[in-house]
């Protein structure tokens, strides 16, 4: 007998409002500073004042006097504590010795010198005032090409040249190329210094039961189970002993895949007290001592044939890697290098890097990690060649792109591109914002005297980190399925998400694997404690690998319900679908919450079946994921003031399948805010003394609703290959599609006035200064 | 030193002694009203706003004592004693207005107060009366659309 | 005008000023700018004389709430009867205080140099 | 971010209140300014009084041709007063580029103007007024001209013992137009620089012109050369350009991260244009 089966609506695919935003949006979700425990005692770090200095003594007497202060540190007590590690490793690369607290010198502003620990914070504030350390200020070195200079002061006195490493990389034949070519030309381009600034600071509250021998670290990071091997190493613990809760976290953009020499010491405080402790990171210190970004100064130099064929590409990076190397610092230019041939044809590049240390705080990954730079630089010499060339920006990108027909695609980095059809995107981009149109307009706004500008981005990324071998730590991901004898389902999950709402992505793809309501899904992670092992969330890889992760664990979960099925309904064949086994002659049916409850109560196995319904799944990517997309922005700069208005923002963008429309607007939205935010108005200032300048909110300008534009956003879909959802990653798109696509245009709109290429960012006295000098 | 105030926070009245110097963003987070956020300490990111007498303000810069017989309503206080979230929170929710959620109390409180005053704000006047909150996820888009929803609703 | 002791009373919120060496002094000052505060400790140094028409001027300073310093050289001419003091140089303030505003700095400085001029030309008539 | 300890008053009586000052007790008015800086310890005074529960200063009066503004009226009553924005709109249109919607709901006229930032919005409004500010202590009272009060950075004419009580502004014939026109600093909102305009023309030549100008340098100041420079002068862009180019004549051009010295200069010449402008066509 035939029975109807009722269509459920795939949830995949659907603008579904989040699961996580109900606490969120009502103020109960538990940040790391929302955490109390009883007993728990404050933190408040000394740091230092110079950018280089040594440190002749330290008089804690007045500090550690005071009523309420329990305890103080210095770096002497520290040693015994393991060193803030780098994972990253490069040929001949020189490990400064990092350590929680400082030693003799001090390395850059905010380097943490000693600790206080007292019953409220308010009393740790006062007590680490009253700390005092007396320095010998010594000459420091804060710009990445003086440091590079002869007689430069040595930021670590070792290392007189100041370079942690050279790397460089070579594709196809680049003197060939270049030696044909008919046209070379050179630029320098920098990506500037960025203070990622999530809007949640670092925080930390550490707690030690000495008859357990286990020490909890809630901490503020993308990567709780990496954090919980490295700390555990640091303090000399066994990993099982130590739990690390990643709670709600405020934002992390890269700054919080890393290991901190807070997160250490508050461990360590916690063991040496006996009592939990609690630090939460001031705004000044996120400036002063979280990783920045960026820190590029690039020497690019492109060789094209007159035709406007590029035949390579020769890039020189000199990275600001500041005082030390946190977790990834090293690594991160060489993304840049991978990333070297962007969309383009050409299969021939040279890169070299040069790591140099200077006294700022360490660079490392924020949202895109080297892939913006990189593409930044590309499409600048795009422009620049266009520009010389004569030839329409949009068309020189379309003459050079990969052809569909070409994937998978071996670059000359040595990656794989996996698929795409660049010239697809480009088109829907061009045709949505009516380019042939907007050009004509753009010549009467030149006639009339306006400074108009129409910025074309094609970026491509390296995404969904990643296969291991190209991750320092694993690129794995994994899940686990747990149907509960109720037929509800809890999914663990090895990725972290912090704002990118894999708590509904993942119940989507659950919900409509196993067909039970989104509402029955309960996605948990970042708790060592509670999820078997995972890498963490960065390099936008949560769906694309955490994703497909629970994708398999969700097929083993549905074999093992089938066989339970058909044991239920006394069959040999049975279908799995909308949440229900049927047998496929009889057409009787049983639902999983059935099917869960016979599992746990295993009055009758199935043959060769374990009871319960639990599957987890570790899965190893075969590769990266490769987005792209085709940014354009139109522009106009106010020759009086320099100001320039966005009149336009299109983006399109190819992310592969698309899970959740919504989500997926917000990731591109945000990341195209932070783009902007480079191109037009952050910058990580540092005189020469080593002061951070643009140390606070008041003059590190962050994108704020008033000036960001309208973002137009839509999509073409080449499904990866890679991964069985078909997902390329979202992360970091709008960050690496949007920066260059902003200074094109502002070139663009200068162009008249014979400018080729302005660093960023952008401020209006800049731009008000090349308008005044052209006389214009 | 210590001073004795009395507050209202979300409709419950409370007496409190408090160091002078103890901010009322602090003050609410310890008495376990910890969604306000701190996110800076120049009174530019906006993540502490709540309400004291009707009127926004940013709590990280006001004292505790200053607030000595003041109304303040708070992100927790803003759905109906049902559990019914107010019509902000929900257009928050609806048009994905929030990623990782640490300004969201700020900017839901804000975003209340403009649209109080202005029934039927455009984007621009949106945008300006967002100026003194700051979001590093969203890009501000939804968050417009947003309090706009919400303004449309009758919020 | 190279006396310490007129100089320790032109220095803005200067509390001492001793001789260490030759031409050099440890400095000990109180910044108070309307509601700004803040003890620093440093050395002023007077270098290149080239007395009676003028010398540099060297004054440094740190603490709690930052950084300053100041590098100038005064200038003496006779004029309409009097001295005219002249200064040429420039004054930077980081630290702390910059976290309220880069806007502030270069005004800061300016201000606490007018304020030595005419405490020093007070002291010196 | 913490600050250091202080006693604390909240007199209900302004009598009070001045004897704590006279005490040498810091007002604190909104708090706006002095409590980030109290946060960073740049500030740490030992005795605070708050104004904030002083009746006696807080009100928007009309009195026969002038306005009287109590000096705990916050930005947003300034913003919000419907007295104002008819009879005195420069102040209303100024009110509503401070900072944003919390700074204004919490902030005072009278703590910002005692505050003394010289990049602040109102002192170019108040320039451009004429106005009146009245200064008092538990000795006495006086009204100094806005001209007078603001000295430099941070410097202004009051005495240690003295507080900013009430602002007085004229009220505008309907004939009077007014602007006021800011370049932002993109991360912190204060004024690059401000240019306050107040006009009337009579037959097509100019009869009135105040122009008040913050940002720009150690204090708000009047442009003078550029009013007289106006005055009888035909009412239109050509004379504003020319007299326009006079706006620093006198004064030492701030420079920091965000506008150098030279850049400022430009963009003073460029509002001061565009703040006459504007007020111009508001003029009829």
């Amino acid at each position: 007998m035939a029975t109807t089966v009722t269509k459920i609506d795939k949830l995949v695919g659907k603008r579904v409002r989040r699961k996580e935003d109900p606490r969120l949006i009502t103020g109960t979700a538990t940040y790391v500073d929302d955490i109390v425990i009883p007993a728990m005692n404050h933190a408040a770090v000394v740091r230092s004042p110079h950018g280089a200095a040594k440190i002749k003594s330290i008089d804690i007497s007045k500090a550690a006097e005071l009523s309420g202060v329990v305890a103080v540190f210095v770096g002497a007590d520290v040693l015994g504590v393991g060193t803030v590690p780098c994972g990253a490793d490069l040929p001949g690369l020189r490990r400064p010795v990092h350590h929680i607290l400082a030693q003799d010198r001090v390395y850059f502003v905010g380097h943490p010198v000693a600790v206080v620990v007292a019953s409220n914070r308010y009393i740790a504030a006062d007590g680490a005032d009253l700390v005092e350390v007396e320095y010998e200020p010594v000459q420091a070195v804060t710009d990445v090409e003086k440091a590079l200079a002869d007689g430069a002061p040595a930021v670590h006195p070792e290392w007189p040249d100041n370079k942690a490493f050279t790397f460089s990389q070579t594709g196809g034949e680049p003197d060939k190329a270049f030696a044909e070519a008919d046209v070379v030309l050179k630029q320098r381009i920098i990506s500037q210094r960025l203070v990622p600034n999530p809007m949640e600071t670092r925080g930390v509250v550490a707690e030690w039961r000495q008859a357990e021998r286990a020490l909890t670290i809630y901490t503020s990071t993308q990567v709780p189970h990496l954090a919980r091997t490295i700390l555990a190493g640091m303090l000399g613990l066994e990993e099982n002993r130590v739990r690390v809760v990643a709670p709600e976290v405020g934002g992390g953009f890269g700054c919080k895949l890393n290991i901190y020499a807070e997160e250490a010491l508050m461990g360590f405080i916690a063991m040496k007290t006996g009592r939990p402790v609690k630090w939460i990171e001031s705004r000044r210190e996120n400036f002063l001592t979280t990783i920045h970004g960026r820190g590029h100064v690039d020497y690019y130099e492109i060789a094209a044939k007159r035709d406007g064929t590029i035949l390579g590409l020769r890039l020189k990076i000199i990275q600001d890697l500041g005082a030390y190397h946190q977790l990834l610092t090293p690594a991160i230019p060489t993304l840049s290098v991978l990333m070297m041939p962007g969309l383009y044809n050409f299969r021939n590049i040279q890169a070299e890097i040069i790591g140099t240390f200077t006294n700022c705080v360490p660079t490392d990954a924020y949202r895109g990690a080297g892939r913006p730079e990189a593409t930044y630089g590309i499409e600048r010499m795009v422009d620049i060649l266009a520009a010389e060339l004569n030839i329409d920006p949009a068309e020189l990108r379309l003459k050079n792109f990969v052809s569909k027909d070409q994937f998978p695609f071996p670059t000359a980095t040595g990656l794989n591109y996996d698929s795409g059809d660049y010239h697809a995107t480009l088109n829907k981009a061009l045709t949505e914002i009516g380019y042939t149109d907007l050009r004509k307009k753009q010549t009467e706004a030149r006639a009339q005297g306006k400074l108009m500008g129409i910025g074309i981005s094609t970026y491509g990324e390296i995404c969904a980190f990643g296969p291991s071998p190209a991750t320092p730590a694993g690129g794995w991901e994994s899940a686990t399925v747990k149907v509960e004898p109720s037929g509800k389902v809890t999914v663990l999950t090895g990725s972290s998400p912090h704002g990118q709402g894999e708590e509904t992505t993942y119940a989507q793809i659950a919900a409509d694997e196993l067909g039970v309501p989104l509402d029955d899904i309960v996605v948990l992670h970042g708790d060592t404690s509670i999820v078997q092992y995972g890498i963490g969330t960065f390099g936008s890889r949560n769906t694309a690998v955490g994703g497909s992760a629970l994708y398999y664990a969700l097929q083993d979960i549905k074999e093992k319900m089938k066989k339970f099925g058909a044991t239920l309904l006394d069959c040999d064949e049975v279908e799995f679908e909308n949440g229900k086994c049927r047998d496929t002659k009889s057409g009787k049916e049983v639902s999983v919450g059935e099917i869960a409850g016979a599992s746990y109560r295993a009055m009758k196995l199935p043959p060769g079946t374990d009871p319960g319904l639990v599957a987890t799944k570790f899965w190893e990517p075969p590769n990266f994921t490769y987005p792209f997309g085709a940014h354009i922005i139109v522009s106009e700069v106010d020759r009086e003031t320099g100001h320039i208005e966005i009149l336009r923002y299109v983006a399109v963008d190819d992310i592969g399948n698309i899970l959740n429309p919504l989500l997926v607007d917000g990731q591109l939205h945000g990341g195209a805010a932070q783009g902007l935010g480079q191109a037009l108005w952050e910058q990580a200032v540092y005189d020469d003394n080593g002061q951070l300048v643009t140390g606070e909110f008041m003059d590190y300008a962050m994108p704020r609703a008033r000036s960001m534009p309208w973002i137009e956003s839509s999509h073409t879909c080449t499904p990866s290959p890679v991964n069985p959802l078909g997902v390329k990653g979202v992360g970091e798109a709008g960050t690496i599609g949007s920066t260059p696509a902003m200074v094109n245009s502002v070139i663009d709109a200068l162009s008249p006035l014979g400018i080729r290429h302005v660093d960023m960012p952008l401020t209006p006295e800049k731009i008000w200064k090349i308008v005044a000098e052209a006389g214009a | 030193m210590d001073r004795t105030i009395t507050v209202t926070v979300n409709g419950k009245t409370s007496t409190h002694k408090v160091e002078p110097r103890l901010l009322l963003v602090h003050f609410l987070r310890d008495s376990g009203l910890t969604g306000t956020h701190v996110g800076c300490e120049t009174s530019l990111c906006g993540a502490c706003t709540v309400e004291v007498n009707g009127k926004a303000i940013k709590s990280c810069t006001m004292f505790a004592v200053q607030a000595d017989g003041a109304n303040i309503l708070t992100v927790e206080g803003l759905c109906g004693s049902d559990g019914k979230l107010h019509p902000m929170q929900e257009a928050f929710w609806n048009e994905h207005g929030l990623q990782c959620g640490f300004c969201t109390p700020g900017m839901i409180m804000v975003s209340k107060q403009i649209v109080e005053r202005n029934p039927n704000p455009s984007d621009e006047e949106i945008r300006e009366g967002l100026d003194g909150n700051l979001c590093r996820c969203t890009g501000y888009q939804h968050i417009v659309n947003a309090v706009r929803t919400a303004a449309k609703a009758g919020a | 005008m190279q006396d310490p002791e007129v100089l320790a009373k032109a220095i803005p919120g200067c509390e001492r000023l001793e001789k260490t060496g030759d031409d050099e002094y440890r400095l000990k000052m109180k910044m108070v700018l309307a509601s700004l505060s803040g003890a620093f400790e440093g050395k002023v140094r007077l270098a290149e004389p080239a007395p009676p028409s003028s010398f540099r001027m060297i004054v440094e300073g740190s603490g709690k709430i930052g950084f300053m310093k100041g590098d100038g050289v005064l200038t003496l001419a006779a004029r309409d009867g009097g001295t005219e003091v002249t200064y040429d140089g420039d004054a930077q303030v980081g630290g702390t205080m910059a976290a309220v505003g880069n806007r502030l700095i270069d005004t800061t400085a300016k201000l606490l140099i007018k304020r030595f001029f005419d405490k020093l030309a007070e002291e010196s008539a | 971010m913490i600050t250091n300890p202080f006693d604390y008053a909240a007199p209900t009586s302004l009598s009070e209140a001045l004897g704590l000052i006279a005490d040498g007790a810091k007002p604190l008015a909104g708090g706006m300014s002095l409590i980030p800086m109290m946060k960073l310890r740049l500030a740490s005074p030992e005795h605070l009084v708050d104004l904030g529960r002083l009746p006696e200063l807080n009100y928007i009066r009309d009195e026969g041709g002038e306005i009287h503004i109590g000096a705990s009226t916050t930005h947003y009553d300034i913003e919000s007063s419907p007295l104002l924005r008819g009879k005195c709109p420069l102040l209303h249109e100024t009110a509503t580029c401070i900072g944003d919607i919390q700074v204004r709901n919490r902030g005072t006229i009278g703590g910002s103007i005692a505050h003394a930032d010289p990049a602040a919005d109102y002192p170019a409004a108040l320039q451009a007024l004429e106005a009146k500010i009245v200064l008092k202590s538990s000795s006495g009272e006086r009204a100094v001209a806005t001209a007078e009060f603001f000295l430099d950075t941070f410097t202004t004419a009051l005495e240690p013992n003295e507080i900013v009580s009430e602002i007085i502004v004229p009220t505008e014939p309907g004939l009077t137009g007014t602007s006021y026109k800011k370049f932002y600093q993109p991360a912190s909102g204060f004024a690059v620089v401000g240019v306050a305009a107040r006009v009337r023309q009579e037959g097509g030549k100019f009869s009135l012109v105040r122009v008040g100008v913050t940002g720009y340098s150690g204090s708000s100041y009047r442009a003078v050369s550029v009013e007289e420079a106006l005055l009888g002068k035909s009412a239109n862009a050509d004379s504003i350009k020319a007299a326009a180019a006079q706006v620093a004549e006198g004064r030492d051009a701030n420079s920091d991260l965000h506008a150098s010295a030279a850049y400022r200069g430009g963009l003073l010449v460029t509002y001061t244009i565009r703040a006459l402008t504007s007020a111009l066509e508001r003029s009829s």
